[in-house]
């Protein structure tokens, strides 16, 4: 039954998070921003709010609420409107952990899951992007090849988020015409995890490059172990979790477009009641309005184990198109302000291209 | 909860929707080609209608369905997804004046005139896409119980099939908006002439017509709501006016849509016989190496299914009763640009084919360029949508 | 040197086009669409004005007049104002004679030419285009092999201009893999001339389809003869050609839509007054400014035999995108009466999308 | 004759040109990054630049060569190629200002001043991108033949490093637009304070200033123009002041075309390095079956080709004293969507691999995005441009 209608939980979720991004996330951005550093307390405080550990089985130690997708992109909708950097940040523990909870052996459930149910901030981290032209993650250049009884990965990794302090890292690869992941401790021999990488934006965001220089593998390392895992799904949710980041985005812009083009005056009058500033702000709230309905789509159907491919490119394909031009249109709005960092829309805007062109940096 | 999935009894319905869309199709081009000639009122193929009907019956409806408001665009979108224009010759099918009789009709209007085809007319020479600048006065004469109508309204879809129509006059000038009503009136009612038939780019077998009221006399029942719709505080009244834009806006968008999708369809067909095949495992990198006709036509189904989304999401509030004017415009806005881009895009992909009238799709491009247009133009959609954004008054912004 | 300045000819060919194209081409446009044909009367009248003969040569009957391809860019432009299906139909004869004109043989030339410099109208057709999906005027499915000293071609052809009164078509094939054309008489055996075409815009230009069933030609047929022709160069002005039209055409819109908006009144004032109208018509404005550009461009490179197929590719889609655009925004600013027939603007908008998609229906 | 052609001269002048930028494109990213550090003011290489000299002889000018104006443009977008800041801290390299002084300023000013980098101050932060606005006041001592400036300006490009500004002041506020005029004031002239420096989004290396103006005072002779420039009639006034942007925007757009040419030509290197080669033989319909990233590459070289031509032809006008107003407003409206687009898109096509600051692209996108925002936002263009067209005047079209 088609219903677009928010449960009771749902409705809190939105309120609390959103009263959590307004203090903990949009009031640090700016200094994250320039500082190109996420604040190690407020890690420590959003994972105290258990945005990892509470969907986490009680089996692994978690708290074993349900889990819900379309409640996780109303959250992260919700964090990326404080700070899409921040969120990406503190939710990149549940990133790591999902994707084990949703195709590790429960061998690797029961090794990796219960570090997130801790009391101290742990993450690990999932490799997808690559650093080269026209990167696909669905089409890895690293390469995993069977030997003795185990793997040998090959390749190389960028956009790796918290790549700095994982413990594991989740990478994908191309095993024979396989897409296939495995888990890869910190400490492996010929890995080498990367300087801090320096991106346009998300700047607080810590993100790393991998060099797999034949990192040689046990076979229970590979995520599903001899059964393989759906890295497609994987990658899907990752789609639609970005895509509910840039909805938050968006939502930032236009809030702060709305007041800011009310108070500017030019020409005598407030900027927000010329057409040319008032369409534009109309615009962006009807493609905020639309971008949710695909993000809430392919959140849907991946709860309800239905195909998702093609709902979660639409919506990642979407949200990116228009989260950019509401970002860009957000600068042209505020005009010189839009250009300088006393204001956060310079930020957002390098927020969305970046955000627009990545993937594998959140879940669902 | 949030949920994006069909019930059997929704699918089984859209399936007998699908069905006779199919029929109405063979006849598109005829219709769009014969768009002078008179064409008789009911199709040859009556029978295919009912063969459709036996093949696919409708179980009874359950809780788990999809709520009728948001079963009704479905099905919009179905019919027009075969022909907008040939399907409205369906005698069982409604008009835009029967969306407002059901939002805003009393029980015993809607017993009385549910059965009948109603067009609607808001549109006059003069008002373009100002519903409140509308001219047309309805005087109550309180020695005969009877409104007297005189005006002129132009853009009237299905006006010359239609056996009535729910117009907009003005029973107050003085009162501005407030002064604005719904009016039932029955063709061959004396003083209610149609003199002529547009000629258009599109929907050409949907006739639009002109009508002109001369001192019309109707019924003092005949306005939509009863006397009650008659508010003690005025600025009610435009409202309930607008109230029956609730449904058309999100129906409006329903109908582009699905024209839009049959584009979309067609287009997706034609590519794969030409070895062009979408692929949505592709990240964003990776489209670059599709070919680019497969990434076009992706994004374009992506701004369909948005559109298609949020004008549903707007009938289901419409359903629950919610306040969703804000929502209606939105939807229509998003259609009426996105049914612009969906069917000239389709062609470009194609290239030169795209425009031989021996396919459909440059008649979709055509029938589909009305949706930004009637029932309040995207301008309009997105002044009503940055009023409501910043708190302002008609004044405040213009 | 870079200059944009007019020689006093092209000043001249501007101002003439105008006049003419005003009182006779825009004048029959409505009846002319309506009617799905195109007066004979004004195809004389175009013919008297020597619009083909006067830049034949004078060995070959002509005018012998000095070919420029930006003078006949600015023509075309000024034409395409008046009416795209009309300027195209009177044009068409010079399509096909400057085909021969640039790439025939003398034999070619003398065959063929003296026919355009006669005193009554008479016309050849080129068939670029094909009837498929994702045709390819580069890359036609039309083939030619080679047999018995001569050409066997086999395939077919749409939006033929003037095929239903052509006496010979100028038929693109590819020959192994090199891209040729042929001259086919009309009365070769197993060439099917079509009906005349439905189209959704240029309802006044009559185009068919052929159907080549195996049409056999002696070697002379082939364009440029035994060494061949450079077809690429005929697609390349073509292009630059219908992008003068599509830029003539997209001022056609702009200059009805300034004074249509300037009288009509919305919520008591004029639309133009609106900044979403006004903006509008500065972005058609802009957009007419910069198609122009291209085109001249092109033409430029073309008339000092530069490399052009680069810049010619740039200049129709780029002309294509944009007049789609105006002319699409040109409906949207008459609201209503850009849905009707009483105005132009529905016409124009069919011509656009028309056009963008075309190839081989003009040349310069 | 129209003709797209360069001469010799013409190409050696821009292979000179080229041959700098790529001196400068080195220190892009440094100068980017340590946009908080003091950075001396000559950059190291200022034998580099000798050598470039010396590989690159310019020959005398002949009669077929483009004319200044116009090749100013072309070296202005060669010089943004390389970059745009690091570009401005060459000694011999002008700021706005000087284009202002060559366009409006006497034989002795042009003399006295045109060996100084000055900057153009126009924005007041009251009043954003209106300049008629100007609240600065330039008032005449008689007694000491002395012009005594109050106010403030803001986002004055290279206002730190210049050593002198052209600004706009007002020396009759009820005149309105016709009481502004351009002066010329040095740097160390008491009342002249640079309080602070920007931070901006990009052009970080490009030091960006507020200045204020208490009481101070510049001899009679520093009034751009010179006395003659105050115009009988009023409204030629403002158009004095006014000419000095037929040179501007078209510079403007040709600054933020340069940086468009890099990231185009970078992405178009790359591509190829990917595999991935544009084909300009392919019609309407071919394009479809090219990769998508070589399809939505080759649209974003033609939006650059018709931006840069627009631009080109609107400096040609001004060289030939033809007015350009209209034209000035339309290149740079132009250039400022096209730069956006294009350098957005370029990263939207390479991938991931695009927003990394190892690779210039963010920059570029960074950088170029002020060319829709100063010396008149891509909105004010438009604004002039609707009220040429439509023969409105301010108070018809606001």
């Amino acid at each position: 039954m088609i219903s677009f209608e928010m449960t009771e939980e749902q409705t809190l979720v939105r309120d609390s998070m959103r009263e959590f991004a307004a203090a903990e996330l949009r009031s640090h951005a700016r200094a994250a921003d320039e500082a190109s550093s996420v604040p190690a307390d407020l890690l420590a405080t959003a994972w105290s709010l258990g945005l990892t550990s509470t969907q986490i089985p009680e089996a692994w130690g978690g708290g074993g609420e349900a889990r819900s997708r379309v409640t996780n992109a109303i959250l992260l909708e919700e964090l990326a409107r404080g700070d899409a950097a921040l969120a990406l940040a503190a939710m990149a523990p549940a990133l790591f952990a999902n994707a084990i909870l949703d195709h590790g052996t429960d061998a690797q459930k029961k090794a990796l899951l219960p570090r997130f149910a801790g009391e101290r901030f742990t993450t690990g981290a999932v490799a997808v992007c690559e650093p080269v032209a026209l990167a696909d993650g669905s089409r890895p250049r690293c390469i995993a090849e069977a030997k003795g009884g185990g793997y040998v990965l090959s390749g190389r990794k960028s956009l790796v988020a918290m790549g700095d302090r994982a413990t594991h890292f989740l990478v994908t690869a191309r095993e024979g015409n396989e897409l296939a992941a495995y888990v890869v401790p910190r400490d492996a021999a010929r890995l080498v995890v990367g300087p801090l990488e320096k991106n346009m934006g998300l700047r607080a965001l810590p993100t790393t490059t991998l060099a797999l220089e034949g990192v040689e593998l046990p076979a229970e390392a590979r995520l599903g172990g001899a059964s393989g895992a759906d890295v497609q799904a994987i990658l899907d949710a990752s789609r639609v979790a970005l895509a509910a980041v840039m909805l938050g985005l968006s939502r930032a812009v236009l809030e702060y477009c709305v007041p800011y083009s009310k108070d500017r005056i030019a020409f005598d009058e407030a900027i927000a009641k010329k057409q040319a500033i008032a369409f534009r702000l109309a615009d962006m709230h009807i493609e905020v309005q639309a971008m949710r309905q695909l993000v809430w789509r392919a959140a849907s159907l991946l709860d309800h184990g239905e195909a998702a491919t093609r709902a979660a490119w639409q919506a990642r394909a979407y949200a990116a198109e228009k989260s950019m031009w509401i970002a860009d249109n957000g600068v042209q709005v505020l005009g010189g302000h839009g250009f300088i960092r006393e204001h956060p829309v310079e930020m957002w805007f390098r927020h969305a291209r970046t955000l627009g062109v990545a993937e594998g940096l959140a879940s669902l | 909860m949030i949920d994006f999935r069909l019930s059997e009894t929704d699918r089984a319905i859209l399936a007998r929707t699908r069905a006779e869309a199919e029929i109405c199709r063979r006849h598109a081009r005829a219709f769009d080609e014969r768009e002078a000639e008179m064409i008789p009122d009911t199709l040859p193929e009556t029978e295919a209608f009912e063969a459709a009907a036996q093949a696919h019956p409708l179980p009874r409806p359950g809780p788990d369905d999809t709520a009728p408001a948001v079963m009704m665009m479905l099905q919009a979108m179905g019919a027009y997804w075969g022909d907008y224009s040939v399907r409205l010759r369906r005698p069982t099918s409604g008009g835009l004046g029967n969306a407002a009789l059901m939002a805003a009709g009393t029980e015993a209007q809607k017993a009385k005139w549910g059965h009948l085809l109603l067009s609607m007319a808001i549109t006059e020479p003069g008002c373009g896409s100002d519903p409140s600048r509308v001219a047309t006065t309805a005087v109550l004469d309180e020695r005969t119980n009877e409104w007297v109508i005189n005006g002129e309204k132009i853009f009237v879809t299905t006006g010359i099939r239609a056996n009535g129509v729910v117009l907009w006059a003005t029973i107050d000038k003085l009162a501005g908006r407030a002064g604005i009503k719904s009016f039932l009136v029955e063709k061959g009612t004396p003083g209610f002439e149609v003199p002529h038939k547009e000629k258009k780019l599109g929907v050409r077998a949907d006739d639009t017509a002109a009508y002109v009221f001369r001192d019309c006399r109707v019924p003092r029942e005949n306005l939509l709501g009863g006397d009650e719709s008659i508010p003690k505080q005025s600025s009610g009244g435009f409202r309930g006016v607008m109230k029956t834009f609730n449904m058309t806006r999100p129906l409006t968008a329903a109908m582009g849509l699905g024209i839009a999708e049959a584009a979309l369809d067609a287009t997706r067909e034609t590519l794969a016989e030409a070895g062009v095949e979408p692929d949505y495992t592709a990240g964003p990198g990776g489209v670059g190496r599709l070919p680019a006709a497969a990434e076009r036509f992706m994004r374009l189904e992506a701004l369909f299914e948005a559109s298609k989304w949020t004008a549903l999401q707007c009938a289901w509030m419409a359903g629950k009763g919610l306040p969703n004017n804000l929502e209606s415009s939105v939807c229509k806005a998003h259609a009426g640009s996105a049914v612009r881009q969906i069917t000239q895009g389709c062609i470009e992909i194609l290239g030169a084919m795209g425009i031989s009238r021996d396919h459909l799709f440059e008649k979709w491009m055509r029938d589909s360029r009305i949706t930004d247009i009637y029932e309040g133009t995207g301008e309009i959609q997105r002044l009503i949508i940055a009023r409501g954004l910043l708190d302002y008054t008609r004044d405040d912004l213009k």
